[in-house]
Order: structure tokens, then sequence, then C-alpha cells
């Protein structure tokens, strides 16, 4: 065996090396100096994304339970460049309040850890890899909800994370073990070529399907989604919403497509059926909500229905409007929950409520939370709205029309509550508004590249060229 | 022949009205009544030229009256049909263009004395000047449409003058009324010209009017489909004349014109007697070639019936009513409806279209002796500051010149020979006893009635009590006085004019003679008439008072107009405005609008309602994960694979 | 391979194992107690993953191999969860379900 | 660059420049320039189309393609023909007005000013666009604003008319968003790649069945924006909560994009489906024709009038897109441009009247000609033209889709059209009524006497808007011929 195919696992490795690096880092450095770790981690995590755009390796690894494709490869870079914006925003945070009560390298040990099982996760080439990518990536985030230590939400949060995602990922393995009873192998490849259309099998799929739902949040799955996204920490709420959610819709993709492609006939209406019931509860619940992590919880809840719409079309033209769409709504709704981030940290305030008459005392945080929601929501020219088309492009070349149609009109209750926001922002006047602040350079940095993609992403087309180019290869 | 400065003569007072209405801050008042009468005489010089030149020089070619044309395309509608701009010179809109400029430079020049002082001096010429250009368009177009949009610029015109002391709510309200009224004929009008516009091909006179001697009528050739046993073509004509029926306030439209005297007394001289509510007449007589071919006359039988009653309808309301000018109103309202209906008993050839003649003639005679009848009652009204004849009385001592040109116009309408209206009357009489006898009792009786009730005005301001005044009334001014004298003038002298051999329906002329048993009986009745005036209103007595009580109801309902106010009051108010458009804002908030709020209330109220889904409770959640999967694997394996 | 003990029978066990789990999630009022649960539902399938491999596919060792990996899983698992109750107790001095109800709607 | 995407570089660089702009000052100038300089680009282009026409026969000229996203063939697509160009026109002018009325704003004025010159690059971008995609986009563009326009600027219940308005204009989009997924996707129907390019769709044979799946949505998706009843009640609450020139820019402009959609999309890709759904469409429109009318009567708020009078006219858009010939369409059209300057005018007006007087209400509003003699004099001229005079652009209009309907073969038609030209009189009465209301009759107790006379800019405003509506209605050859030679393309896809 050559070391150098270990290069295949480069984000893996140099990712590991890091959070090696911060445990070392956390031992050696004096306590009234655990603020330095902070840039350390955020300056080494640059470094790493960087070095991930440097050239594409395809290859599979311990018997082709690791692979990487220039698609995987792509989607790791992606999502760093997600974590690094998350590292952006968190990082006052990190600094004024956690450092001070000695955990500030925890955060980013356990953070890269997750980061790490979603790598191993998504490149996973059997069941066994993904089982252990999925775990590792789960376990470190319930940590992360319970984080707050002191606050009882913030405990309650992490209880509900992990022991729904034990159930889940229970029984998710009780699907794999069925999978592999009828098949006889753990191996993606080899059971794509066992697979047949058999009532186990089926079943086995809809268990395994189950579990990654309960990542992606999708209706009935979704229930822990509000509770955790409450309770946890603004920088965790937003990690497990973009972050952890866009790996597991690319593993379910990938599963989907490869593996489970004979019993599409199965899985498309599953998908038809879960996608109109998320989009519905999660649209139906969102336009209640007062306080915005919950709010911005059923909001991903929602979209993870709209995501369901490519994911329907089951070709590599899906594959690229899920991807790209993903992209977008890392961008999008890491600026949204930076901006909540930024106004929480200040004030301490999370309810929609106090937004109110934002605009006139911070105009730019109520322009970029406006331009955020403006994209979840869909509406041109920001990135948003060209994601959720080719979304909708995706779903009716398969002639889902119907399932369009309804999707559209959830955008437009969508719609209705962004708008609520941005009406509490705009059009609102206030006496005890929340007063003007100007926040560090991190946060500017981390809201003004969020910007800057949700500007950018839709007009600049070759982007979504080059993602369809390499979904061709994928499949 | 070059006919392209015709042009001029509308364009003069269009030219007066954006000069006078763009600048009405600026420029004076003295200067404006200058700029207003100048414009006017000019267009007044160019008419009585082109008349001349027309009926003397070069319109008669072997025998008979050519039409000149001259027209640009306005708008595009269809490869044929388009709306064209242009002028139509015959001898009918030669001879409104002369009766238009007359009247119009006669009220101008009234005007600038019974303006004299009011703030809207200018504003009023530049309305005038608008009015006069709208007319002079009407008259001179040479097709449908160009017919119909002046038709319209006439009717705002209208509008704007009636409305002229916008102040007063009765004015403003008259105003609208006036405009409601003949927009909703013109409604009828509009899809007259679509239905002829559709099944013809074409908006020209020229063309539609097309007689060929050999196979009649061209129009019959394109159309032949019918509509509820009536050729569609009758059907236009119908809608066509309603439009007409309209603007000369024939029944049922008519309840505009008497409330239309809101405006000041010149305006009505001109819109309101002598020009605009002709135009419904014009109209028939454009297209008359038409109304007499198409399906027989049938049309124009109608016209005759709408005419015949509407004079005798409002000749009987005349005899009630106590404002001099609303007397007036319905004086006029029974001429038009005399021309209309001598319209309607008209033939084609020859002698026969004597009615055609007479109703133009009687339009022309009209036009004078109507125009000084309401100056005269301008310069009273002036006088004395009052509409009513309670007011006045044995006002012949202040104002001789206004009681003698009253006399002349009286004995004009009357039709006393040798005035002007008895030529005219009696041509009308005599094509009626040719063509239909009931409509010739009818106008008979009514020459009677006008005689009577325009003395028993007469008799009202002039003789009468002798009232006492807080201000001594005078004679108007000189430029009041001069228009009175002229119009008089034309009053004795227009009958004499030998009209049919200019005007007639088949352009040949012919000559007409007095028939005298009819001319004889026509004026014994008018001299009847004037006789019972004299016994009633000569002296202050009761003896009136008397007799409209034995009338009893007749009288009330006559003087109640016939109810026909309430009963448009009554399907406005009632049923238009509670009955339709009510209910209809009610069902636009409540059934449209509320379904719309609905839908969106109903969508918050689903998710308030399902909330409790989130009970909050791991083991809920824990338990909707399993039924999830327990269902999806049900449903996906046994049911729908 | 166990004479007499078909694969159907173990697969019977290893099922209403899973469903015990269940009901015991949902059941439980002590979080501890859910654990416990959870960890059957864990275990139903590491059983599952060995039966399978033994009876049916016993020339390759994926399912046991599978199973170990399940094993040390979810006693990471455990411990965090465990933790977490811990500090949750800590703040209320309780670990029943019910006091984990603050955030809902 | 080429001089249609000037049309939306310029109003962006505007935007962009108003960014830096500090008070109200600096913000309307920086505006007032850029909408000048906008104006005579549209005049510009009025005369380099006819010169560009004599030599380039193409349905559309000036056209520009770039290839925006490839695997879709989505282009960037600008052509414009003589329909285009008049409604930019409209557009430029109408945009320009609005910045003149809203010169006193005095609540964060350079946020208005963006929000405005947002929703009018939407517009251009609208109108020059012929690829479904490009233009769907600026559609969207064009409909967000309003949101912020209504809800920050606005009067009345503003929060709730804004949420409305935005909800039922983007569900409407939504529903034509379906609609145009289903054109692309049937692109390909004669083989060829799938396009979104409105030229190259047209020349395709798209299936009868599609046709008839997909018209209603495109029709009822662009038509909700033309107030077809009964998904119309957007209207009256917007405008009436509505700052002036956001009724003015709305009514005047954006409700146009959905009778330009309706025609350039609907009708011209999906004959078929026109033809088969026509007869259900026409009855809804000619119902809203006569309906608008009625429910205006009733009013007593000077907006509300104004909006149900927007949901009779532009119903008369749509009755006569329905009727499927030229005339009628050119009559569209027309109405379009017309009621467009007109509605701006009279929303022109009433916000003049409001800012003076405080009250929208007509019963407490009387005899303001007296005091406000322009704005009494200039209130009547558009009330007449509103009621289709001759000699302003609506009569021009009515008279083509009066005519244009009445020429269609079939009697159900016609009878419709009947029905329609009978609103003429409805409209007549509520103008009049309000006419007589509020300019004529006593002075209202309430009104003070000196009220401050029309100024500079509100004069320049309503100027801007009245020449064009003289100019149509007193010669209108040159347009309506400029319509005509560009619906013949059209309506030839319709008649086979």
């Amino acid at each position: 065996m050559d070391f150098s195919s270990f290069l295949l696992m480069r984000h893996e490795i140099i990712l590991l090396v890091i959070t090696l690096l911060l445990l070392v880092a956390e031992i050696f450095i004096p306590q009234q100096k655990k603020g330095s770790i902070v840039h350390l981690a955020i300056f080494l995590f640059g470094i790493h994304t960087v070095l991930g755009f440097l050239g594409n390796v395809e290859g599979a690894l311990f018997g082709g339970m690791f692979r990487n494709t220039p698609m995987i490869h792509f989607f790791k870079n992606v999502l760093n460049v997600g974590v690094l914006i998350l590292l952006l925003q968190s990082a006052d945070w990190l600094q004024e309040k956690m450092v001070k009560q000695h955990k500030g390298t925890e955060f980013f040990i356990l953070l890269f850890s997750s980061l790490l099982g979603m790598y191993f996760m998504i490149s996973a080439g059997d069941f066994l890899m993904f089982y252990l990518g999925l775990e590792l990536s789960t376990l470190p985030v319930a940590a992360l909800a319970a984080y707050e230590t002191s606050k009882r939400i913030s405990s309650e949060a992490g209880i509900k994370l992990i022991l729904s995602a034990a159930l889940a990922s229970g029984v998710s393995l009780f699907g794999i073990s069925m999978l592999y009873a009828t098949s006889g192998s753990i191996y993606f490849n080899d059971i794509a070529e066992m697979i047949t259309a058999n009532n186990l099998t089926i079943l086995g799929m809809i268990l395994f399907f189950t579990g990654l739902s309960f990542k992606i949040s999708l209706v009935p799955f979704h229930f822990w989604t509000a509770d955790v996204y409450e309770g946890a920490p603004i920088s965790v709420t937003s990690f497990l919403s973009v972050i952890s959610k866009g790996a597991a819709v690319f593993i379910l993709m990938i599963l989907l497509f490869t593996v489970f492609k004979p019993l599409m006939h199965v899985w498309e209406n599953m998908v038809y059926v879960i996608a109109l019931m998320t989009m519905f509860i999660g649209n139906l619940f969102a336009s209640r909500q007062k306080n915005m992590k919950r709010f911005l919880a059923y909001s991903s809840v929602a979209q993870a229905g709209f995501i369901l719409l490519g994911i329907i079309n089951g070709e590599h033209l899906g594959f690229a409007t899920v991807i790209y769409f993903v992209l977008v709504y890392i961008f999008s709704n890491l600026a949204a929950f930076g901006v909540v981030q930024a106004i929480s940290l200040k004030t301490g305030k999370e309810n929609m409520d106090d937004y109110e008459g934002l605009y006139r005392t911070n105009p730019k945080l109520s322009l970029v939370m406006m331009l955020a929601l403006f994209s979840l929501a869909g509406i041109p020219p920001v990135a948003g709205f060209f994601g959720k088309f080719f979304l909708f492009t995706a779903a009716a070349s398969k002639g889902y029309y119907l399932l369009v149609f309804l999707a559209v009109v959830n955008v437009t209750i969508s719609l209705y509550y962004y708008l609520l926001v941005i009406r509490a922002m705009f059009l609102r006047k206030n006496e005890n508004a929340i007063p003007f602040f100007t926040n560090k350079l991190y946060m500017r940095l981390g809201l003004v590249l969020t910007v800057l993609g949700i500007i950018t992403l839709g007009l600049y087309s070759p982007l979504y060229d080059y993602i369809f180019e390499l979904s061709k290869n994928l499949m | 022949m070059d006919i392209t400065y015709i042009y001029l003569i509308p364009i003069i007072p269009l030219a007066v009205f954006l000069l006078l209405g763009i600048n009405s801050k600026k420029i004076k008042p003295a200067v404006s009544g200058y700029i207003g009468v100048l414009g006017l005489f000019t267009s007044f010089l160019l008419s009585i030229y082109t008349a001349y030149q027309y009926f003397f020089v070069i319109g008669k070619i072997d025998g008979e009256y050519q039409q000149f044309i001259d027209k640009t395309t306005w708008l595009n509608f269809t490869d044929t049909l388009h709306i064209d701009m242009g002028i139509l010179v015959d001898s009918i809109s030669i001879m409104m263009l002369v009766v238009v400029t007359t009247i119009s430079l006669m009220v101008h020049i009234y005007s600038r004395g019974y303006m004299k002082g009011d703030d809207g001096y200018t504003r009023c010429f530049a309305y005038l000047s608008l009015f006069t250009f709208s007319m002079l368009g009407l008259v001179l177009a040479t097709n449908l449409f160009q017919i119909y949009i002046f038709w319209e610029l006439v009717g705002v015109s209208s509008y704007l003058l009636i409305g002229y002391y916008y102040t007063k709510p009765s004015a403003v309200s008259a105003a609208k009324k006036a405009f409601i009224v003949t927009r909703f004929a013109d409604l009828g009008f509009l899809i007259g010209i679509l239905i002829m516009g559709y099944y013809t091909g074409t908006f020209d006179f020229e063309t539609l009017n097309a007689v060929n001697p050999e196979t009649g009528m061209l129009v019959l050739n394109w159309a032949s489909t019918s509509f509820m046993g009536l050729s569609v073509i009758a059907w236009g004509l119908i809608l066509i004349f309603m439009g007409g029926a309209g603007k000369s306030a024939m029944m049922p439209f008519h309840i505009w014109l008497p409330d239309a005297m809101e405006g000041p007394t010149p305006v009505s001289a001109l819109i309101h007697a002598a020009t605009m509510v002709v135009a419904g007449v014009y109209l028939v007589a454009r297209l008359f070639p038409m109304f007499y071919f198409v399906e027989d006359g049938f049309a124009l039988n109608i016209v005759a019936w709408v005419g015949g009653i509407s004079s005798l309808f409002a000749a009987i309301i005349a005899i009630t009513q106590t404002d001099i000018k609303r007397v007036l109103a319905f004086s006029t309202m029974s001429q038009i409806g005399y021309m209309m209906m001598a319209l309607g008993v008209s033939g084609y050839d020859g002698h026969e279209g004597v009615g055609y003649m007479a109703s133009m003639f009687h339009l022309f005679t009209h036009a004078m002796f109507k125009a000084l009848l309401f100056l005269g009652a301008g310069s009273v009204i002036h006088a004395v500051h009052s509409n009513y004849l309670k007011d006045m009385g044995g006002l012949r001592k202040y104002m001789p010149i206004t009681n003698i040109t009253f006399l002349i116009a009286a004995l004009a309408i009357a039709g006393v020979p040798p005035f002007a209206g008895f030529w005219s009357k009696d041509e009308i009489l005599v094509a009626a006893f040719e063509n239909n006898q009931i409509l010739y009792y009818i106008g008979v009786f009514v020459a009677g009635l006008t005689a009577f009730y325009m003395f028993r005005i007469y008799f009202g301001i002039f003789w009468g009590k002798d009232k006492k005044y807080e201000h001594t009334p005078h004679e108007s001014p000189m430029s009041m006085a001069f228009p009175l004298l002229f119009l008089a003038g034309m009053s004795i002298v227009a009958g004499l004019i030998p009209f049919s051999e200019y005007v007639s329906a088949d352009n040949k002329g012919f000559e007409a003679h007095l028939n005298y048993p009819l001319a004889a009986i026509a004026t014994t009745v008018g001299i009847i008439g004037i006789a019972l005036a004299w016994v009633f209103y000569k002296k202050e007595n009761s003896l009136s008072d008397k007799y409209a009580k034995s009338f009893g109801v007749l009288y009330k309902w006559a003087y109640h107009k016939f109810y026909f106010d309430e009963l448009y009051l009554f399907v406005t108010k009632k049923i238009i405005f509670n009955r339709i458009s009510a209910p209809i804002a009610w069902f636009d908030k409540k059934v449209v609008d509320g379904t719309m709020e609905g839908i969106g209330n109903k969508t918050v109220v689903v998710s308030d309602k399902i909330k409790g889904m989130q009970s909050g409770k791991l083991q809920d959640y824990a338990f909707a994960f399993i039924v999830g999967v327990v269902v999806l694997a049900g449903v996906f394996i046994y049911l729908w694979k | 391979m166990i004479a007499g003990i078909s694969i159907y029978e173990i697969l019977t066990l290893t099922t209403i194992l899973f469903f015990i789990g269940v009901y015991g999630f949902i059941t439980r009022t002590n979080l501890i107690s859910i654990l416990i649960s959870v960890e059957l539902i864990m275990n139903a399938s590491v059983v599952n993953f060995v039966i399978i491999n033994k009876y049916l596919y016993p020339d390759m060792l994926q399912g046991v191999l599978f199973s170990i990996f399940i094993i040390a899983v979810a006693a990471a698992e455990t411990a965090l969860a465990v933790s977490i109750i811990i500090n949750l107790y800590r703040q209320i001095g309780s670990v029943e379900v019910k006091e984990t109800e603050i955030m809902k709607y | 660059m080429d001089i249609l995407t000037l049309f939306v570089v310029v109003p962006v660089l505007t935007v962009l420049a108003l960014v830096f702009t500090k008070d109200l000052k600096q913000a309307r100038t920086v505006s007032m320039l850029g909408s000048f300089v906008q104006l005579g680009m549209a005049i510009n282009l009025v005369f380099a189309y006819f010169k560009e026409k004599e030599v380039n026969d193409s349905i559309m000229v000036f056209m520009k393609d770039l290839v925006w996203f490839e695997h879709f063939n989505i282009h960037y697509t600008v052509g414009v023909d003589g329909i285009s160009v008049a409604m930019l026109l409209l557009t430029a002018i109408v945009v320009l007005a609005g910045v003149f009325i809203s010169w006193k704003m005095e609540d964060l004025p350079k946020e208005f000013f963006i929000s405005l010159l947002v929703l009018a690059t939407g517009v251009y971008g609208f109108f020059i666009s012929i690829d479904l995609f490009t233009m769907f986009v600026f559609f969207e563009i064009a409909v967000i604003p309003m949101y912020l326009l209504i809800g920050i600027w606005g009067s009345g219940p503003k929060e709730h008319s804004a949420m409305k308005l935005t909800l039922m204009l983007m569900g409407a989009s939504a529903v034509l968003l379906v609609g145009i997924l289903g054109i692309y996707f049937n692109s390909n129907a004669d083989g060829g790649d799938l396009t979104f390019n409105i030229l190259e769709i047209a020349k395709v044979n798209i299936p009868f069945e599609a046709q008839k799946l997909f018209f209603p949505l495109v029709f009822v998706g662009f038509a909700v924006l033309g107030a077809l009843f009964p998904f119309h009640t957007w209207s009256p609450d917007g405008h009436a909560s509505a700052p002036t020139a956001v009724s003015m820019l709305h009514a005047g402009v954006l409700m146009k994009l959905g009778g330009y959609g309706v025609f350039r999309i609907a009708m011209f890709l999906l004959p078929e489906g026109a033809l088969f759904w026509g007869d259900f469409f026409l009855v809804l429109a000619a119902i809203g024709v006569v309906y608008g009318a009625f429910a205006a009567i009733r009013q007593t708020d000077l907006k509300y009038i104004n909006a149900y009078a927007s949901v009779s006219h532009l119903g008369l858009v749509l009755f006569a897109l329905l009727m499927l010939n030229k005339t009628a369409w050119s009559g569209a059209i027309i109405q379009s441009l017309s009621h467009g300057f007109l509605t701006a005018m009279f929303f022109a007006l009433i916000g003049m009247i409001y800012g003076r007087t405080h009250t929208r209400d007509i019963n407490k509003l009387g005899g303001l000609m007296k005091i406000l003699p322009f704005i009494g004099a200039i209130y009547v001229i558009t009330g007449m033209a509103y009621l289709g005079l001759p000699g302003f652009s609506g009569f021009v209009a009515e008279m083509n889709i009066f005519v244009g309907g009445f020429q269609h073969p079939d009697m159900f038609h016609r009878v419709l059209t009947v029905l329609a030209v009978s609103s003429i009189v409805v409209t007549a009465v509520y103008i009049l009524r309000l006419v007589g209301k509020i300019m004529m009759g006593p002075l209202e107790t309430n009104n003070v006497e000196n009220l401050p006379k029309a100024t500079w800019y509100e004069k320049t405003g309503i100027l801007l808007l009245l020449i064009p509506v003289i100019a149509i209605g007193v010669a209108p050859l040159w347009l309506s011929d400029m319509i005509m030679d560009s619906i013949q393309p059209f309506i030839q896809g319709v008649i086979k």
C-alpha cells in the first residue's frame, strides 16, 4: 500500500491533525491566554479550507470502504467554507463567553470531530463507514447542544438530541441489518448489484431512510429539530441546520441515486409524500414562531422539504440542483443565524418582537438579514431564487407538476413568515429598539462572506455548471 | 373644389379655446372676450363664404348638390375599418355650419355683456369656444366614428357649461345628469356604430348612404343577417337613433334638458336650444338614406313616433312650468320632436322628401328664434335676477327692445305668418299630413299648445301684474341687445328663404309650395292659442288657476313632468346604487376578499390548531417517529409499491 | 449455527427485542430507562448482524465486525447521554423525562 | 453595452449612487437624474426603433443574447418590438413623474428611492426580456419592493395591505412558475433542445394537452397582476395603503406586467390553450370590467374608487387580449399605456389632495376647484380622459377594444363586448360623482381656505403624464401602427 494514497484522505487527516493540535494547545497554553486558541483554531481551519481547494482527487481506500470523488471532494470544501464562516461568526461569542468558562477549546474539538464524522460519512463506501461517520458527526453535536451547561434548556436540547438520535440510528441500524440480510454485503457497490424489490429490502430501505430523515429533519422525523435548535447555543444550531443537514442530504442522495436506484419506483413516491408533509408542516409551524431560533428551525424543516423536490428527480440533474441548493442554503441560513448570533451576543435578545425597528438603529444588520431571508424565501436576484427554481425544474422534468405547484404554494406561505421578520425590522418603529452596535472583525467578515455568497452564487452561473459537471461523474 | 380652408372654421375656435384655457388666469377678462368674439367672427365669415360658394358657385353639378370630402386616416382598426378625420361638405353640413357659427357668434357677443364681472369670464369663453369647435367638428364629420368623437366632445363641453357655476350643487348635479343620461344614450350609439362596422365593414357616410338608382341601397347587399326578426342594420340604426334621442332630449332621455338650464343663459341659448340639441336631428338626417331604405323605414317610423310623442309630451309640460327657462327648455324639446317627426314622415325622392327638407328648415328657423327667446329670457333674468314668472310682470315698460324681440320670437314659434316659424312648421305639417294622419293631428295640436304656452310666458313677463321691483329693471347693454336685434331680424326673414331648392333628401332640390288649407288650419290653431293666453294672462286674474284645478290630476302630473325624474331617480338610486352597486361592493368585501383573507386566516388557524403536535415531550416525538416508520413501511410495502 | 434453532426464531426474537426497546422508549418516565431501551434497540441490531452473518453469509465477517463497532459506538453514546443527564440532574435534581418539556410548540 | 441592457444598468447604477447619498436633497436629485436619463433613453429608443425597423424585419430588434445557465439553456436574451418600446416609454415617464411626486419624502428618503428604482429595474428588465427565465426573474424583482414601499411609507392598515398584496402577487407568480416550467419542458416537442427563449418556443408546436394544462396557470399567474376578477382584491387595499408614488408606479406600470405577460407568453406560446380556455376567462374578464365599475360607484375613499376603476379598466385589457384579434390586441396594449398614464395621474392627484386636506373620504371633500385650481382642472381632465373622452388616450384604446371585440365572428363574444361597452356609462357615473363631489360644489367646512397651491415639482410630474395622454389621444396613428405591426407575428400564431 502506497502512502500517497492517503492523500485521498487529505481532508480528514488535516482536520484530525488540527483537532489534535488544539488539544495539545489546550494543555500548554496558560489559562489567561486561552483566548488565543480561538484565533489559532480559525487560522488553522482557514488554512485547511484553502488547502481543500487545491486539486481534486479520486479513488478508494480500504477495499472500497472509503472513497473520494471530485464531487465528494467539492462537497467537503463546501462544508469547510460553511464551517469557516460559522467559526467566524462564533468567535466573538466564544471569546466573550465561553473562554471564560474554560471551555473554549472544547467547542472546536467537538465541532471538528463532528465535521470529521461528516467527511467519513459522505466518503463512505459501505454501511459500516457510513454508520461510524454518522455517529461521529452526531454525538459531538449532542455534546455541543448541551454545551452551555449552566442553562437548563441547553441540557434539555442535549438530551432530546442524543436520545432521538440514538433511536434514529437504532432504527437505521435495524434497517441496515435487513439490507445486509437480503444482499449479503454492507458495501454500497455490492448491494446496488444485488438489490431487488422484495419486501424485506424495501423495509430495510425505509428503516434506513428514516435514520437519515431524522438528520435532515423530514416530517414526521423532525420533532426534535425545533426544541434542540432553540435550546442549543446559536452556533450549534447554525451548525446543525446547515452543515449537518447538508452532509446528510448529500449522503442520502448518493445512496438513493446509486444503491437504491432499483427501488426508485418505491422511494420516489415516498419522497413525494414526505416532501409535501415536510413543506406544509414546516411552514405552518414556522408561521407562528416568535423565537428566532425556533423560527429558523421550522424554516429549515420546510427547506428540507424543498430539497426533496430535487431528490425526486433521481438523476444527475436532481443531484446537481440539490447540491447547488444546499450550497446556497448554507450561505443564506448562515447569514440569518449570523445576525441572530450577533444580536443575541450583544443584547441577549432572540425574539422577533425584539427586532422591531432594527433597521433604523442597525441598518446593515437588517439588510443582511433581509438578504438572507429573501434568499431563503427564493426572491430574485439573490441566490435562493435560483436554487429553488432549479429544484423545481428538476422535479418538473419528471412531470411532477402537481408537486411543484404545491411546493410553490408553500413558497408563498414561507414568504409570509419571512416577511414577518422583515416587517418587524423595517416596517415597525420602536422606541426601545435594539440600540446601535458594531460587530467585531470576525463577525463582520463572517457576515460579509455570506452576503457575497448570497449575491454572487445565483448570478454567477459557471458555479452551477461546475457542479453539474461534477455530478455527472458521480453517477 | 379646394375645400381645405374649411378646416379653419373649427380650428379657429379650438385655437381660441387652447389659448384661453391654458392662460385663463393670465388673460384679462376684457381681452378674452374680444379674442373669443374675434375668433368666432372669423369662423362665421368663413362659413358664410363657404355657404355662398357651395350653394351658388360650385356645389350644384348636373342639378344635384354634390358631396365634397377631404379626409385623412386617424386610426386604423383593421384593414378595412378605420377612423378618418376630415370634412364632408354637402348641403346640410353647410347649413349647420351657418347655424352654428351664427348662433355661436351671437352668443359670444351676448356673453360679453351677460357674463360681465363673473370670476370665470375667461373660462366661459374658453368653454364656448370648445363647444363651438366640437359642434363644428360634428357637423363636418365624414364618418360615424368621427361624428361620435365630436359627439362626445360636445357632450363634455355641455357638461362643463352646465356646471359652469360649479359651486352651486344644483348646477353640478344637473351637469352630471346631462352627461350621464346622454352618455347612456351614446352607449346605444356606440353599439350601433359597432354593428355598422361589423356588418357593413365601413364607417363612412359616403359608402353607407350610397344609393344606387337600380339596386337601391348598397348597404342592404352587404348584410342580410337578422336579429329577432329585424335586420341587424335596422337594429344598428335604432341604436344610433338612441344616441340621437339622448342628445336631442327625446323621450325618454329628455330629463336632463330642463335641469341643464342651470347653466348660464347664453349657454342655454347656444347649446340647449339652437345647436347641440339638434345634433340628434342632424344625425338622423345624415343617415337619412339608410333610415329610409333599410327595412322599409322601420327605424324611421320609430323616429317619427318618438318625435311626435316627445313633442306633445313636452308641450303639455311646458304649459305648467313656472321657471321661464324651463318652459323654453320644454319648448325646445317639443320643437325638436317636431323636427324628428318631420324626418320620420319624410320620403326620399323629390317632393316626397318634403319632411326632410322641412325638418332641416325648421332646424334652421328654430335655431334663430329659439336662441332669440333664450337670449331674451336671459336679458329678463339679468334684469330681475330670477327665473320665475312670479317675480316678473309688466316689464315691457322697462325693457322695450327685449319686449319687441321676444314678441317676434314668440310669434315666430307660434307659427304666425310671416314669421320664420310659420313657413317651416307648415312644411312639417304638410309632410305629416301626407304620410301619417295621426301624427298630423298631434302636430296641429302641439302647434296650438306652443302658441299658448309661449304667450303665457310672454304675457306673464311683459304684461300681467305690475310688479314693484327692488332695483328698477333696465334695458340690457348694447352687447346684449345687438344679438337680440340681429336674431329678431333673422326670425322675420329666415322663413322666406327658398329652402327646398338647396336642401333635400336626394340633393336634387325641388320647389315647395304653400299648402293653403293646411297653413290656414295651423295658423288658426296658433291664433286660438294666443287668444287663450291673452284671456288668461294679459291681465292678472285667477282664471288660470281655476282651469288648472279643473284639469286636476293631469295638471299635477304635467307640473311634475309626469314623474320622469322620480322614475330615473328610482332606477339610479334605488336600483343601481342600492340594489346593484351596494351588493357588489358588499360581495367584493365579504365574499371575494373574504375568501382571500380567509385562506390566509385559515392557514394561521390551522397552524395554531396543530401546534399541539409539538408537545415538547421526547416520547411523543419518538412515538411519532415510530408511527412514521410503520406507516411508511405499511404503505410502501403493501399498498403502493 | 446453533442446532435446532433456525434463523427465523432468532430474527423473531430480535424483532421482539427491537419493539420492546421502542415500547420502553416511549413509555418509561426515567431518562436512564429510556437510555436502556435505546440500548435494547441497538442490541437487537447487533444480534441481527451476527446471526445473519452466521446463518446466511458465513464466509465473510462483515456482520460480526459491524456488530463490534455498534457496541463500541453504543457505549460512547451511552456515556455521552449519561453525562448530559447528569448535567441536567445537577440543575434540576431530577432525571424524569417530564422535566424536559420546557420547549414546545 | 447594448441599448437595451442599459435600461437595466442605469437604474442599478442609480441605486448604487443612491446608497452613498446622505439626505433627501441628494437622494431625490440623484433619482431624478437617473430617471431623466432613463426617459431620454426611452425616447431615444423610440426613434432608434423606427430606424432599425426599416432595415431589420425580424420580430424583435436590438437582440442581445448571452448564455447564462448553460445546462438549462437559460439565456439573458433581450430584444424589443413596438409594444415593449411603448411600455418602456410608459415606465420611464411614470417613474420620473413618481420621483417628482415624491419630492418631499420625509421618512427614510434614500431607502424610498432605492426601493422605487429597484422596482423600476424589475419592470424595465421584464419589458426587454425575451427569455422566460430572465423575464420571471425581473418579474419578481419588480414585485417584492412593493412590500417595503407600502409597508414603510404607506398609510392606514399598511402592514396588512402590504402583506396581502405581496402574498397574492407572489402566489400568482408561483402559479406562473409552474406554467413556465410546463412550457419549458414542452419546448422540445418538435425535437431540439429545451429552451426558455420565447421566440424559439413560439416556433414549436406544444402538444395540445400541455397547452390545455398550462395556459390557465400562465394566464392566471399574470392576470392576477392585471387584477383579474376574482383575484383583484389585493389591489384596492394595496393602493389605498400605498404612498402616492408607489400607487402611481404600481397601478401605472406594475399592473401592466400582467397584461403584457399574458400577451407575450400565454397568448403567444400557448395559442391553442388560449382558444380552449378563452371563453371561460373572457367571462371572468367581462365580469371584472362591469363589476369593478359598479363596485367603484359605491366606494367613498378616493383611492378605493381608483383601485376598482383599475380593476374595470384592466379587465378590459384582459378582455381584449382574449378576443384574439389584432384590433382588440392593439386596443389592449394601448389601454395598458393609457391606463398607465391616467391612473398614475389620478393617484398623483389624490396624493396631492390628501397631502393638503389629510383626507381621502369624498364625503369630507368638496369645492376644491375653487382653492386648488390647477389640481382641480387637471383632475377634471384626468377624469374625462378616464371615462374615455375623445382626444385622450383612453378613447383610442377603448374604441380599439370595442371594435376589435365586435369583429369577433362569434355571437357570444359580441354580446360580451356589448356588456363591456356598457361599462363606459358606469365609469361616467363614478367619475362624475367623484368630480362633482370633491372638485365642485360648495367648499366643505374642514377644508381650509388657503391650501398651498400646486408646486413646481408636482406640476412637472403631472404634465409629464398628461402630455402622452393627449399625444396618444389626438394623434394615435403612429403608436397604433407601431403596435399593430408588432402584433402581426403574434396574431399569426393564434390564427395558425
